[in-house]
């Protein structure tokens, strides 16, 4: 019963990933989508915090593809093991997920 | 695979609606269904005939409607944030004495127990907002 | 089948109209034959704060329906332990939100339980639908 | 003292329109003038006349019709974010060729040349938004 | 030529109010208004950095009472140093320091 | 006497419409007399990042227009060192937007200056006039 959480907010102005960070369970994904793509790149005060999500705790973390290329952020400097996804990626995450939930 | 949408914020001024409505393109290409699509808070904006966006960009309230059109999608506008917000059809217009409506082709007002039902009925529900 | 359905509130009432719209739908649901909890972690918990009185900002005060939910058979009343801690609140701050157990004689029950972060976890892993505010 | 006060979101979703209302309000009774109100962003959603809250919530957009009449205020409604959002008078409904408006008395439409007209006519300018 | 700084958003749920404090000058005042009055309390996990604000670096912190009564957060229980004005109080404010910065 | 203007720029392009009608006030700005700063920090130093194509997401790209403000003479656009590397991000990550110098020849210089949270927090302070988006 694996949930996807979906994120659209910086983790630099809100709290909302880190909230949500703090609220997965194994197995669980989440999909970075809107302003919530800016902290997919390595580098960045959330970084750290992602990798461990991904490494110790068997979170799977995507991005949206179109949402990084907006702003301008290339999908080549995304967080190591960070996967990105197009609109129908997306969809298929949400087949692969039982539950979706977003954390406004 | 059948779903149901929600919409929290209007259009333009949160990416809300855009990302929703790209879902449901991606997913209806892929032979899914859209069970529903409710417009809650702001996101009743999203239903006005009344928008003009410059030329050079996206006209939002027309993308939903054509898409509405195209693949039978019920779009489902809560009516009381309807009501706070002013966005009207003809029969609610003139039972509040009101003497235009703004409501654009393929939205429907309808009650909240829409949404509860869309949850009921869809295998997964997706939320969009601020 | 009854599905589960939770009711995430994350924001703080008045500053913006979520935790009034939210409340809305939650009435509404009653109607419907399911499983409803309310979840408020982050600033959804002032949602819950005792003693609100919007009256100088010119709105109302809709915090007495939470009470009423009991009647609506509305009991799961799920709030962070982490989030009131963070933000100088205790459970004393929060409405003392009752219903009456009616396989229990009536008698009146707490609908609010606070959770730890990992309670609250496997709360949301339990559910089918969620809906954000 | 000379205020313009620029308003970034509409009414009820967030609680922008109701701080500056109060704030209006409360430098009106000292004595303080009220150059400008310019809504901007979501903030044109703060003149429509077709919102119809519950009757013991607050009817925002009423007030603020209200609170113009009494003190003569200077309410404009940015024309290029009305025209995104759908926010229209008679005559730029007309001109759009739309078949209805829905701009509440007291409101009215022009550019953002306003709002820096506001900025430097005024002695204090201050900002209302999420 | 003081500024008064005006701060809306939640400190535990936005980075405005963290923002503003590193974008103040010593004599400038801070007026936490709408959901940013959650961050007027003791106890939280925001009063240390405003503590600093006022103590170390000569900057005023306000609350809106009328916000405060709004959420069920009593005036007394406020950070020492930190005054409770209302909207007329609020006025006072903008004409007492020569201008206003949001932080949206 | 003219006065002075700051455009706060503290969100993210895209993800919600601030940016693009701030952008849409300064353009108008441009044609009254007056002395306009702009100033990008927090997520707002994505406004004016390199490479952005927002096609796949159904919206117009609007950042080449902060490469023409220096036509309009807007040329001081300050952007915060510090919300830069909480990001990952440097200045070579910005859009290299200049302007033409006409008591200088025409000569071709930089309008973006990256400062540091200080030196902001010092242009904030010399402002008449400060509109937030």
């Amino acid at each position: 019963m694996a949930m996807l959480h979906i994120v659209n907010k910086s983790p630099f102005e809100r709290n909302a990933l880190k909230s949500c960070l703090g609220h997965t369970s194994a197995g669980d994904s989440i999909l970075l989508i809107e302003d919530a793509v800016v902290g997919a790149l390595t580098g960045t005060v959330m970084a750290p915090e992602l990798q461990v999500a991904m490494q110790d705790q068997a979170v799977a973390v995507y991005a949206l593809g179109p949402d990084l290329a907006a702003r301008g952020l290339s999908a080549e400097r995304v967080l190591p093991g960070l996967q990105v996804v197009d609109y129908a990626g997306f969809v298929d995450l949400t087949v692969a997920n039982e539950k979706t939930q977003s954390w406004l | 695979m059948k779903y149901t949408l929600m919409i929290n914020e209007g259009p333009y001024q949160h990416q809300a609606s855009d990302t929703a409505l790209q879902f449901a393109r991606a997913a209806l290409e892929k032979g899914h269904e859209i069970f529903r699509v409710f417009f809650y808070h702001d996101g009743v904006n999203n239903g006005t005939r009344l928008a003009v966006p410059p030329k050079d960009d996206r006209m939002l309230q027309k993308e939903w409607s054509e898409l509405a059109e195209k693949h039978g999608l019920d779009l489902v506008i809560c009516i009381a944030a309807a009501q706070r917000r002013g966005l009207m059809d003809a029969s609610e217009a003139k039972r509040q004495g009101l003497n235009a409506d703004n409501i654009a082709a393929g939205f429907r007002i309808s009650g909240l127990g829409q949404l509860i039902e869309g949850g009921i009925e869809a295998d997964r529900t997706l939320v969009f907002g601020d | 089948m009854a599905k589960k359905f939770l009711y995430l509130n994350r924001k703080a009432p008045y500053g913006s109209v979520y935790a009034l719209e939210s409340l809305e739908v939650v009435l509404i649901a009653a109607a419907f034959e399911q499983e409803v909890s309310l979840a408020f972690l982050d600033d959804g918990v002032y949602q819950i704060a005792k003693g609100q009185n919007p009256k100088a900002i010119g709105m109302k005060n809709f915090s007495p329906t939470y009470n009423a939910l009991g009647d609506y058979g509305i009991t799961k009343m799920y709030v962070e332990r982490e989030s009131l801690a963070e933000r100088g609140l205790t459970e004393d701050d929060l409405m003392p939100i009752v219903y009456e157990d009616e396989d229990d004689d009536y008698a009146e029950k707490p609908s609010v339980q606070v959770v730890s972060r990992m309670e609250m976890a496997q709360i949301m892993a339990e559910q089918d639908v969620t809906f954000s505010f």
